[in-house]
């Protein structure tokens, strides 16, 4: 988790054929952003060079770049870090919050969801909280029941916050540059499994953006909608490869954001192929899956031809031990089996 | 004695004064209009508290940041919030300073440097920080005040903020308003230390109990830290020790959990009156001039309420605003 | 909020009619459990009698009677109050932990579900934690943004912990009740606005349950499925009764425990009347509504006759000033539109 | 000196030792399983603070209550951890102690009073409470040891548990395992003021700041503390100072942010051998006396690391049970 490349590097290298990873994408992100405008600082633990420039260095360079008082480590204490972020950015600042893990969301859940989220309503507008908070989680690593929770459901029933998981480096480079545009509070969310993998050529200039609250059609198809996000995006992907060797044609949809969310893409396409299977990591019960079946199952009332299929983490805390936690969050095996299952 | 060389002089001890009758004037007030039924709302009284934020606002400047909680409209009004939209909001109307959003709870008024209102115990602190983190990248050498009860001091957000601070030697001032009570709880009873002060030597800055009922000693204090933090040299935490006349919200029997005795002397020395009648003794001002004063603030909030009760009401489509910057679609 | 009965003042006085509320029934099912087993302490801000026994006075007189051992006041620091009902519950005792508002559980979120909820799993089952959070919410005093918030749905898409609101007397004693003999941790919902209306006339006794994990139907009806629980299970009673006025057979299911949640009994009613309302406090979106209307349109896929509708809060922070407030949430007139609507 | 009457005899020296030498042993062979690709687990090295918990265990019972984190197995090991139903675990095996379940980041084994294994840093002072709650209900005189990190002094559950435990006088044993480095951020970075050990005077209970690296003083001050808090006297604060020589966690590379000589030194003066050579030269035991307490280590360590690579795996179905009481269907 140390040898990643910074905008720096990369920028220094400019090889042929680069690979770009979402973890180089996140990285110039922040440079290009940084560098354009002031007022966006950053903070959180490990954050800064001398700590190593975050703990798989998405952060990487920007203290030596930009100086020790815009890029902040901070002890740990995450209640702090956001209430930080949260007064910065009431008298102008931008700031990007680091919360090393998601889970770790939980002990700063006041500062975000009674502070961060409401400050600009209870204030009747006069104030407003442009902040990001990134965060990361992920399963794969065996890293067991505290580190690995999806908790988007949670933020997106909080009127006031945006929730944002990219799944792709553009995405990543394109969704966190318009976080940071945005004058309201987002949460970011990364993917410890998928920072390194190269995917995509180039790394996207300082002027790409990928709008809030619009999803991707990452594969179209006619027989069935297929809609995840994070790092299932990437095992639905794999699921469609296969299903279109099966013969059966699936529209592949990468929500992207997930509060705001694009009920017209998704609409559109669950009413073009009347057949929808939605697949996250996060637990199947009360997660987004959920609201998105509820709103399909309503909006398409009488026009589906089979009922909305829904897959998510299994109801447990994450485990340990490597067969339960393959066994946990669908797999591009068991989005298949649905896929087939709801095309049959 | 401490804080030699902040002592205040008589303009400002003056100036302390008005604060204070102002607060005082505004509670009483309150407290009339939800007996009359004329507003009706979830008040903390603060009657008592009155010369901390008076005494502390008179050595801050109009563009230095206060946060503070639901038992805060004497810190606020202290800073300068205006009466109307002080007012208005507590009546719910939009011509509030939050539109009728926020209420009580949640006053805001960022001309005067007043950002956030919390009712959640503890969590201005670490917000206080980041205006303070803001000021520091700004250069302007503007303060944050942090305003926190005693029984807030014991919860993690205080305690992550106050280390955050003395780390990042951060311009914030911490203001723990001790009036020996959380709610129904006494300080013994919820506090390990004797006292709160000596916690600040636990993260490396300075810290003071002080009588927050004096003006003198209280205003001292608040323009040292003060100092100190536009000079860069970081936070300080003050515990100001003072009392709550009218319990934890108004219409609490208090006399449940309060010894009659310690009440009973609490009241008798009333800082407000007290402090009046040694600047008059003192001949800071005359009888006449004090009088006048508090005949202007009573007319003053005349008018804040007259405005406040004929303003509009606000009307269910604005929940679609403020939410986001864009308005949510009806 | 101060002159409420105790199980003592109750039993002592025996008028011929008594006046039963929530506010008395919790009150007694504090006194019959611990009275039955010396396991069972209490803890929480204001909780003890010196302090006033609770701010409504839920478990006054606990302290005077059990003593200061078992039932303790605390200072205010809700994560220290999750964390000492964890350690205790842990080897052998049967905490009953008080949150004061539902909003100040953001505090102490990951104590609730990065431990209470997990160390059953995480531990393999070796240890368990039998405790009961209760917590209280409700909009309609004014309160504003931060004092009012609906956030079960937090804790229903958490695995490892059980949800319950009642909506009656005869409910919050016996789910109480069940509540505590749970070996598993159990969010216990009140509502501050029921706690006072004087709705049955006698006061369960001390064998009285109420099982978790079972709806009751408080009407029986044919026309439509009304689905709610808490404060607004009142509202939609009245909208039922009125909705009968007009014709429509509505039958009343107020769910009474949230997760797990009484999928039978729901379903059974969804499957006879083919018409689903539900309605709750929380916000919409991504609300428990959700998992109930998308579980109902799976599993009826084809039988309903019209798409479930759900009401919720509104998007937005609670608001402060009274037409806003009342707005906020769904009332019996707004549950009995859509009851109209759904049913024509 | 400080702790007098604690000292440790030779026969708890002796005893100390032997749990020194196991967790030492224990973690050479976990880094070895590691690198040779038996078991792929993050591991966080706890080499370099052996004495802590191994002075601290000679002076608690059996039936006391540990608290630990991550960085813990020393903690749990030196507290009587059966070394095969740990390996198991780490392994992931359903003959592991949390049936592969927990991991080793939530090691749990009970029937020791190892009670809870935290990911959240700090997260387990307000635990370690409850059980001291327990032990003071129980009138059993049992006291409730909670373990953290010098960066995990900062956030808000270690200070609301301090404080509890102070008001409470819980029997809570708070032993802070400085090792000067949080993840990669150093102590001076992140900590206001000198020290973790004055923080206990904020909240009044004893508070040291001790070797954690030399058993006797390190024995003398944790059964000095378990007195205290038997005797229901309440919590006492415990500073060990200590270093861990293999980075926060195990590969990360260290040299990134530790200066090489500061690194050098603490690795020269490693507790265990620098114990070992001194048991020696003060006769408390012989060379071959400690040569055989550690090849019967090596000999149970290749059971326990056998036992768990010879052991089934969990199967998906295990996930509906353990999460109740009751299992989930299926
Ligand atoms: C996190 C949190 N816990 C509990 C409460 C409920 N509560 C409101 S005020 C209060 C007492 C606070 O006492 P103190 O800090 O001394 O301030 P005071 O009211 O005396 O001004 C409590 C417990 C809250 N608002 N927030
Ligand atoms: C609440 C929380 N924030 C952040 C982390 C990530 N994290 C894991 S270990 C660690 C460093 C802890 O340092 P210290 O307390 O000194 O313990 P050590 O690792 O040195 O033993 C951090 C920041 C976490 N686990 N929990
Ligand atoms: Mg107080
Ligand atoms: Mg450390």
């Amino acid at each position: 988790m140390s040898d990643t490349a910074t905008a720096t590097d990369t920028a220094a290298k400019k090889p042929a054929r680069p690979t770009v990873t979402i973890l180089a994408a996140l990285n110039k992100a922040h440079f290009d952003a940084m560098a354009e405008d002031p007022k966006i600082i950053s903070l959180g633990e490990d954050l800064a060079d001398p700590e190593g420039g975050g703990v798989v260095g998405v952060t990487r360079g920007l203290s030596a770049k930009f100086g020790d008082d815009r890029v902040r480590s901070t002890p740990i204490a995450e209640q702090a870090i956001i209430g930080a972020a949260i007064g910065a950015s009431l008298v102008g600042y931008k700031p990007i919050a680091e919360i090393m893990l998601m889970n770790f969301t939980a002990v700063a859940m006041d500062m975000i969801v009674n502070h961060a989220a409401k400050l600009r309503f209870m204030s009747g507008g006069q104030t407003s909280v442009p902040m990001v908070i990134r965060t990361m989680t992920g399963t794969g690593f065996g890293s067991g029941g505290q580190h690995c929770d999806y908790l988007e459901a949670w933020f997106a029933h909080t009127a006031g916050i945006k929730v944002v998981a990219p799944s792709t480096p553009e995405d990543a480079y394109g969704l966190l540059r318009s976080a940071i545009d945005d004058p309201d509070p987002v949460i970011f969310i990364e993917n410890l499994p998928t920072y390194f993998a190269p995917v995509s050529f180039e790394l996207p200039d300082s002027s790409h953006r990928v709008p809030l609250g619009k999803a991707a059609i990452q594969r179209e198809g006619t027989d069935v909608t297929l809609i995840s996000y994070a790092r299932i995006a990437g095992e639905a992907r794999q699921a469609a490869e296969k299903a279109a060797e099966n013969g059966i044609s699936v529209e592949m949809i990468d929500l992207r954001t997930i509060a705001p969310w694009d009920r017209e893409t998704v609409l559109a396409s669950a009413a073009k192929t009347s057949r929808v299977v939605i697949a996250h990591e996060a637990v199947k019960e009360y997660g987004v899956g959920a609201e998105i079946a509820a709103v399909i199952s309503e909006e398409l009332f009488g026009k589906l031809k089979k009922p909305v299929k829904r897959l998510g983490g299994a109801f447990s805390a994450v485990p340990y031990s490597k067969p339960l936690e393959t066994a946990f969050a669908p797999d591009a095996e068991r989005i298949l089996a649905a896929i087939v299952e709801i095309a049959g | 004695m401490a804080f030699q060389g902040y002592e205040p002089d008589n303009q400002t001890l003056l100036d302390i004064y008005k604060r204070a009758a102002l607060l005082k004037a505004n509670d009483e007030r309150a407290r009339k209009v939800i007996l009359s039924g004329q507003i009706a709302m979830v008040y903390y009284s603060y009657r008592g508290q009155e010369i901390i934020p008076s005494a502390l606002s008179a050595a801050l400047r109009d563009d230095d940041y206060v946060c503070t909680i639901y038992r805060g409209i004497h810190d606020m009004l202290a800073k300068g919030f205006p009466l109307r939209p002080l007012w208005a909001e507590l009546a719910g109307r939009v011509t509030g300073s939050c539109k009728g959003k926020g209420g009580p709870m949640h006053l805001t008024y960022p001309p005067k440097g007043i950002m956030v209102t919390t009712g959640i115990v503890g969590s201005a602190a670490p917000i206080a920080n980041g205006l303070a983190w803001a000021a520091q990248l700004d250069k302007n050498d503007r303060v944050s005040v942090c305003n926190f009860g005693d029984g807030a001091s014991n919860i993690g957000a205080v305690h992550e903020a106050m280390n955050l601070a003395s780390v990042w030697k951060l311009p914030t001032i911490f203001i723990c308003q001790n009036n020996l009570y959380a709610e129904h709880t006494t300080f013994e009873k919820m506090t390990g230390g004797e006292n709160i002060a000596n916690r600040a030597a636990a993260y490396g800055m300075p810290g003071f109990r002080v009588n927050g009922n004096d003006p003198a000693e209280m205003y001292a204090a608040a323009a040292q830290a003060i100092a100190r933090a536009r000079a860069g040299e970081g936070p300080t935490l003050l515990e100001c020790m003072t009392f709550r006349f009218f319990g934890h919200s108004f219409g609490d029997d208090d006399s449940k959990y309060i010894p009659k005795e310690q009440k009973a002397k609490a009241m008798e020395n009333d800082p407000v009156p007290a402090f009046r009648a040694k600047l008059i003794a003192d001949r800071v001002a005359t009888e006449e001039e004090l009088a006048k004063i508090e005949a202007d603030i009573e007319g003053q909030i005349d008018d804040a309420v007259n405005f406040a009760l004929e303003s509009a009401w606000p009307t269910p489509d604005d929940l679609r605003f403020d939410v986001f910057e864009k308005e949510i679609a009806a």
